[in-house]
């Protein structure tokens, strides 16, 4: 027989204003099970605290029922009481009596009555309740960072600077990502070259980051602490080891067929390349669909003219097993495809560009070495349309109904670097709104109107008629009603952001939730904003939505001190209300494997001596260290063999039983 | 007389004080309680809430159970689907519950007497509207008997 | 069905002389006309009272779990619905294939002898033959021809099913799959009563389910029902008493009827055993239903490799509770 | 002996009603029960079998014995009795005679209170059968299925358009004056019409299939019989349900159960089935661990075990096993397996 004792908070007048205490002392009284009861005004406080610590002591009580505010605010601090006079924390139940009664009932009888009720239920379950001790495991000091761009790079910096190993994976030949595409960054104009380089080889020299380019993740299992990863580098062509970054093969390659991924297909790129002059590592890899070598077996002017021989056309794609105790996913966004909106002519006009190709255009060390002009005749725009919100906010099927956050901001970039390069070239601007929500943005936007004379116009652009050398654009001015017709030597669209198309593939992979536009969900959107809701797995930078530099990297930086947080303890505890098979009663349908949304349970055989005999039996386990304790698995399983420890069948059942006295 | 009758009515009214039975998953529906509570929003104290880890964790058994056990309604709240804390554990939810509340019509318990809803941590004002318009209905519905254990006394 | 059956019996005896199987799983012939019951065959010399007739009705593949069999090798006669019990008991993982040589009998359909009995064709009834389409009755008296359909089981006359959909060996030729009355029919028992108010569906299933006297032959007798303890049979959990109570009645009804969601192969044994004949394949139904209507079309049994439809779930799943309803009939 | 036209039956359900509860086999959703009858039942006195039998009067599946009340720190507990008198209608030869096994086991020593106020709260009224069903072997245990059988308070015998009635006991004869004004007596043509339809059932039993079954035949001691290696072979197919069990009319096993009804309860006697598994489980387990031992005991008790004590077979061949048994596991297949069976009548 449990020896329960029962507390009762007055929360100040926050309970006891509506509920009839002494009626709850007095109803608890008469609760089977129940040997003390006390009520106090804050029960929270240290006295209140004491009280419990005490009666346990004194009254030998077996289980704890604490009647008060909701257990998500205070279950951990009555709890952590329990524990300290000697009794197990999860022998202690909270009865919600006042988010849950006091609060959102007026009439006293009725939330005196349903205190009573809420006890009795807390009561009937502590008395079911099971002492729990939380399992330890080891952490793996070494963390992984999934994206090499400024996310990742920030990220594996931060965690490598704090002493632990971190392993960099970057799908591409060159860790840097889209920032490295971009020329100047937004809102003081600097180079983004300029600040991106050198992180990049602080990168690349980190005696504790590993930079796997040109790789990927193919499987994640395991679990915070001891996630056990398979990463594949793909086959580069090149021993890394010999290449000596000299660029010789780039140059003497014949194939120079392949658009520049890099440079946006505006310019062409060699078969055996780097995808730009700054890239980390600083070797090559031969695209094989490309590669005369590949296709016909003939070529091979790489191999010869290599000066250290370091090109291996045999090299294959490797698998690498590595173990982590905390994975930080980077993997960063994509612009959307804008063939489906054919009304500006994107897909049929050179002269038609993202964002993203002037970018290219104006740098420097882009396709026309920084010299702005229309891809279509390399001749110098007068007069040059921006749009936004190009399938950004956009609620139809072929766009994104979110802002996609970075557009307008780049949009003023471009318009002033135009009229920079160019002060007779006229800008003009669509837009919807312009949203300049961050530090010196609003300033940056006014310089490009007041000072830059960029030309703003509150509306949206029909129609692009390709007339002559000309774009005729097609709008209307929201604020005027105006039509206008804006004949344009070039127009440059602000197109949508959006998860990248391998988003939810790495999501199932990785067991992390993705939203409905493919980027991943973070555990909280407010409070915990780096987490995932798979611990131990965090995220940083576009993949979780639309992000600029500044935001990017300030998530980089707290998410790795999330993992840090990880990485920086011997042993991790976990949560003991975890679900266990019962296995005599098991009959291994395992249909619990099949639901369990963190395959936290497996198959296993079993001997057992059954009347007498042994019989070898199949039945499901589970990974206490996987399970996060959803319960999922219990409703899966018909004969109950499978329980929730915390929130067991017949604990559930005695809280029904009780509230519907 | 007509006064008379109205009393009689009003009486019956308030002599029958429905039982709902609320399984809340604690990460978006027993929070959008919490948040109802310290919004001082209000619905009626017939409500009991059930704490449950992720309403995936419900059984079809704990459901007959409040019934047979004198509850006039049952109520199933989880995260909305896509917000699971558990990311795939409602979606769980939705197809078991969807089978159960058509099977419970099917046998004849009134469909109001059993709702299902996606209630988030955010949702104060929707906790305290779907327990309020579950009420309003198994009101006018009057008690449950059917499922209802007999030697069962409340 | 005579030629088969000699058939069989050659099988049967060439698999355990050969010892290619330890047990033969088939049936025998009692002293009644319609007594064709499970028998287990071990000798070539017993064989000899196998039988195959038009009341085999029993489904051998209850009899294949791993704990019954222990490690021995059986074979198993299966007709087409024993065919998907089989798969369906392969996908819960309760027999062990390897252990196991399957013999497809595509099945004619199966007599149901309440409706002999209704057409008074019981009396002195010895022996009923089947002759193409026609079944012929014979009696002390002489013999009467009846078409098949008239006394064949409601479920035949749906099956879709009747040549076996797993074997390791299919014996005689594979029978028309062509439904003698419209498969979709098989629901319209189920919407009649779907049709009604609440408080009449009530009434219906409280008379039904008030027969109830727990002698757990639907659920025993069910190919979806093979957990090592049944949770009806757990007492420290104790979620259903002993005593006949209507509500402990109907919580029995539901739970049967709801733990065989997506797994029922609607083979209808349940209601056939029930001695008080509720009509408990109008629950089963129900609930097939509902499955085909919010989470597209299932059979169960069919492929032992997909995932029943409580273990899976699509992102854009329909629900039958939130106002968006986008199917699945409540009433 | 009384007699009373068929039409006439309702206006007799309606007079015993009043002062009796009384139980008649009744049609509901397709199973014919006994059950109470109530205005506008569907009466069946044409079906030879109930599903259950008329042992659930006698013997209710589920029996309240007392029920008890929390009042604060103390236990109020109130015994219950059965309230009123009952008449069964239509109790067939071969279930009357399943009441006598039953007296064997309740009312020998120590008596079962319960048990006992039952029958002595009832009034059984048989109905002869006239039409064996092809399942009937009531002969094998020299039940009569034409007669007015021992134990029956009334017996009667349904001729078409009339039934006949006569009172067996003291308790009967009196119940039939009481009914006097809706009884008339037989005349000498009724009688003669009787004795032919008896005699034409003699006839009709010798062709029934099962006529051979004969428990008798059967060899050996109850130690023999228990090592038989015929279990081996008859278990395998049984399902493990209770049914033959629950259907059965000499099935009288049963457990006690308490249900917590929230500061109240009551205490229960209710049938148990020796097939389910958890039959006399205890605290070590339970004692009969496979399917075989616990069909072996079905049958031992009621051929070896039963006759031992009480010499005479606890089976009166009512069929409802043979019919209903899902793999027609049933006790002529057992009999016969045993070797009970008579090559010549």
């Amino acid at each position: 027989m449990q020896r329960v004792g029962v507390f009762i908070c007055w929360c100040g007048t926050n309970i006891s204003s509506t509920v009839n205490i002494d009626e709850v002392v007095a109803a608890v009284k008469n609760m089977p099970g129940v040997v003390y009861s006390k009520d106090y005004q804050y029960m929270c406080s240290e006295v209140g605290q004491n009280l419990v610590k005490d009666a346990i002591k004194e009254h030998n009580l077996t289980r704890v029922v604490v009647a008060a505010c909701s257990p998500r605010m205070h279950e951990s601090t009555f709890r952590k009481a329990a524990k300290a006079a000697g009794l197990n924390p999860y022998l202690l139940e909270i009865a919600n009596i006042r988010e849950h009664c006091s609060w959102v009932h007026k009439d006293k009888k009725a939330a005196t009555q349903k205190a009573i009720s809420l006890t009795k239920a807390a009561v009937a379950k502590a008395i079911l309740n099971q002492p729990l001790i939380p399992g330890e495991v080891g952490v793996e000091q070494r963390a992984l960072v999934i994206g090499g761009g400024i996310a990742g790079i920030q990220t594996a910096l931060d965690i490598a600077d704090a002493g632990y190993e971190v392993d960099l994976v970057e799908k591409t030949p060159s860790i840097g990502g889209k920032m490295a595409q971009l020329d100047k960054t937004f809102p003081t104009l600097d180079c983004s070259a300029c600040i991106l380089t050198p992180k990049m080889v602080d990168a690349s020299m980190h005696d504790k980051i590993n930079i796997y380019s040109y790789s990927e993740v193919e499987e994640v299992n395991g679990f915070v602490g001891n996630f056990e990863v398979v990463i594949k580098q793909k086959a580069r062509s090149i021993d890394m080891e010999k290449c000596t970054g000299c660029g010789i093969c780039l140059a003497k390659c014949p194939a120079k067929t392949a658009l520049s991924e890099f440079e946006e297909g505006l310019s062409k790129r060699a078969a055996i390349y780097t995808p730009f002059p700054q890239a980390v590592p600083n070797v090559p890899v031969i695209d094989r669909e490309t590669c005369t070598k590949f296709r016909t077996g003939k070529c091979g002017v790489c191999a010869k003219v290599c000066p250290t021989g370091a090109i291996d056309y045999e090299q294959k794609d490797e698998r690498l097993n590595q173990k982590y105790g905390a994975i930080i996913v980077t993997t960063g966004y994509d612009l959307i495809n804008l063939d489906s909106f054919g009304e500006y002519q994107y897909a049929d006009h050179p002269d038609v560009i993202t964002g993203l190709e002037f970018e290219r255009l104006v740098n420097a060390a882009g396709p026309t070495a920084g010299k702005l002009v229309r891809p279509s005749d390399k001749k110098k725009p007068k007069k040059v349309v921006f749009i936004q919100c190009v399938g950004s906010r956009d609620k139809s099927e072929r766009g994104k109904s979110y802002c996609s956050k970075i557009c307008c901001m780049y949009t003023a970039k471009h318009a002033m670097l135009l009229r920079d390069k160019y002060p007779d070239c006229e800008a003009y601007v669509f837009y919807i709104d312009v949203r300049t929500a961050g530090k010196g943005f609003e300033e940056f936007q006014r310089r490009a109107v007041e000072n830059y004379g960029v030309n703003y116009i509150k509306g949206m652009v029909g129609k692009i008629f390709p007339t002559g050398d000309k774009l005729k654009v097609n709008g209307v001015d929201a604020l005027s009603g105006e039509v206008l017709e804006i004949d344009a030597d070039m127009v440059v669209l602000a197109s949508a952001t959006q998860a990248k198309p391998g988003a939810s593939d790495v999501g199932r992979m990785l067991s992390i939730s993705t939203d409905r536009d493919n980027f991943f969900t973070e555990a909280h959107p407010k409070l915990r904003p780096v987490e995932t809701h798979c611990a131990g797995i965090y995220l940083a930078g576009a993949c979780q939505g639309p992000k600029d530099i500044p935001e990017t990297v300030a998530q980089a930086s707290a998410a790795a001190a999330k993992a840090i947080g990880i990485l920086s303890k011997s042993k991790l505890v976990n949560n003991p209300c975890v679900s266990q098979v019962d296995e005599s009663v098991c009959s291994g349908c395992l249909a619990c494997t099949k639901m369990c949304p963190y395959e936290a349970i497996t198959e296993k055989m079993v001997e057992q001596k059954v009347h007498g005999k042994i019989r070898r039996r199949r039945v499901a386990e589970v990974n206490a260290a996987l399970c996060q304790g959803c319960g999922g698995c219990t409703v899966t399983c018909r004969p109950g063999a499978i329980d929730l420890k915390g929130f067991s069948n017949k604990q559930i059942l005695a809280e029904v039983d009780a509230i519907c006295q | 007389m007509s006064v008379i009758a109205n009393n009689a009515a009003v009486k019956n009214a308030q002599a029958f004080e429905p039982l709902i039975v609320a399984f809340c998953c604690n990460w978006c529906s027993y929070a959008g309680a919490d948040l109802a509570g310290t919004s001082r929003l209000n619905y009626p104290a017939n409500i009991k809430i059930i704490r449950v880890p992720c309403s995936c964790r419900v059984n079809a058994n704990f459901v007959l159970r409040a019934f047979q056990r004198g509850a006039d309604g049952v109520i199933i709240a989880g995260c909305h689907p896509g917000d699971c804390h558990y990311m795939t554990g409602n979606y769980y939810t939705r197809r078991r519950f969807s089978l159960l509340k058509n099977l419970l019509a099917y046998v004849g318990i009134e469909e109001a007497r059993f709702k299902v809803d996606w209630i988030s941590a955010s949702e104060g004002n929707k906790f305290a509207d779907v327990m309020n318009g579950v009420l309003e209905k198994v009101h006018k519905l009057g008690p449950n008997r059917k499922l209802r254990d007999s030697r069962w006394r409340r | 069905m005579e030629k088969i059956k000699e058939e069989i019996r050659q099988i049967a005896r060439e698999a355990l002389t050969g010892k290619k199987v330890d047990i033969i799983l088939a049936w025998e012939k009692g002293p009644l006309w319609y007594d064709s019951y499970p028998a287990f065959f071990t000798k070539e010399e017993e064989v000899d009272s196998l039988t195959w007739d038009s009341f085999c009705i029993n489904n051998l593949s209850k009899y294949l779990l791993e704990e019954t069999m222990a490690d021995k090798k059986v074979g198993v006669f299966v007709k087409g619905c024993d065919a998907l019990a089989f798969n369906q008991m392969m996908q819960d993982n309760r027999i062990r294939r390897d252990n196991v040589v399957v013999y497809g009998l595509p099945c004619p359909g199966m007599i149901d002898p309440d409706k002999v009995r209704a057409k008074r064709l019981n009396r002195g009834l010895t022996e009923v033959k089947q002759s193409g389409d026609e079944l012929i009755f014979v009696t002390k008296d002489g013999e009467i021809t009846v078409p098949a359909h008239e006394v064949y089981y409601d479920k035949c006359l749906y099956c879709h099913y009747p040549n076996p959909v797993v074997y390791d060996q299919l014996i005689g030729e594979k029978v028309a799959a062509e439904t003698a009355l419209d498969r979709s029919e098989r629901f319209s028992q189920v919407e009649a009563l779907e049709a009604l108010s609440a408080e009449e569906r009530f009434a219906y299933w409280d008379s039904q389910f008030s027969k109830c006297m727990r002698c757990f032959a639907c659920r025993n007798v069910c190919p979806a029902c093979s957990c090592e303890r049944c949770t009806f049979d757990d007492d420290d959990l104790d979620i259903l008493g002993k005593a006949r109570e209507d509500s402990e009645d109907q919580f029995f009804h539901l739970i049967r009827a709801y733990h065989v969601v997506g797994r029922c192969i609607d083979c209808g044994e349940c209601s056939r055993v029930c001695p008080q004949d509720i009509p408990l394949e109008k629950l089963n139904r129900k609930l097939i239903k509902d499955i085909n209507a919010l989470y597209g079309e299932y059979q169960a049994g069919l492929d032992p490799s997909t995932k029943a439809p409580l273990v899976t779930y699509q992102l854009e799943d329909a629900d039958s509770f939130t106002a968006g309803e986008k199917g699945g009939k409540g009433t | 002996m009384k007699k009373i036209a068929k039409d006439q039956l309702a206006l007799l359900w309606e007079k015993i009603d009043q002062n009796y509860q009384l139980f008649l086999p009744i049609a509901k959703e397709k199973a014919v029960n006994f059950s109470t009858w109530k205005e506008g039942a569907e009466v069946d006195l044409d079906a030879l079998r109930t599903v259950n039998s008329p042992k659930n009067i006698i013997f209710p599946q589920t029996e309240t014995y007392l029920t008890f009340k929390k009042e604060g720190k103390k236990l109020g507990l109130e015994v219950v009795s059965r309230d009123e008198e009952y008449v069964v209608f239509g109790v067939r030869p071969c279930d009357v005679a399943s009441f006598k096994l039953l007296d064997n086991v309740f009312l020998g020593e120590p008596v079962d209170k319960f048990y006992e106020e039952n029958r002595q709260k009832g009034l059984i009224i048989s109905q002869a059968c006239l039409n064996p069903e092809e399942t009937c072997f009531c002969n094998a245990f020299a039940i009569n299925p034409e007669s007015a059988p021992v134990g029956a308070d009334v017996a009667t015998w349904d001729l078409g358009d009339l039934l006949l009635w006569e009172a067996q006991s003291e308790k009967g004869k009196a119940f039939t004056e009481a009914l006097s004004d809706l009884l008339e007596d037989v005349s000498e043509d009724d009688r003669k019409k009787l004795d032919e339809v008896k005699a034409g059932i003699k006839d009709k039993l010798e062709d029934l299939p099962l006529v051979h079954v004969a428990p008798e035949k059967i060899e050996g001691g109850l130690k023999e019989i228990f090592a038989s290696e015929v279990w081996d072979e008859l278990y395998q197919r049984c399902l493990g349900c209770g049914m033959c069990t629950y259907v059965c009319p000499t099935c009288h096993c049963y457990d006690l159960k308490d249900y917590n009804g929230n500061g109240c309860g009551e205490r229960f006697r209710c049938w148990d089935s020796c097939m389910f598994s958890d039959f006399t489980m205890m605290a070590h387990g339970n004692p009969r661990t496979t399917q075989k031992e616990r069909v072996r005991q079905r049958f031992m008790h009621k051929l070896v075990y039963y006759p031992n004590n009480y010499e005479s077979y606890a089976c009166v061949g009512c069929g409802r096993c043979t019919e209903r048994c899902p793999v027609r596991l049933d006790i002529v297949k057992v009999i016969k397996k045993l070797g009970g069976e008579r090559n010549e009548l």
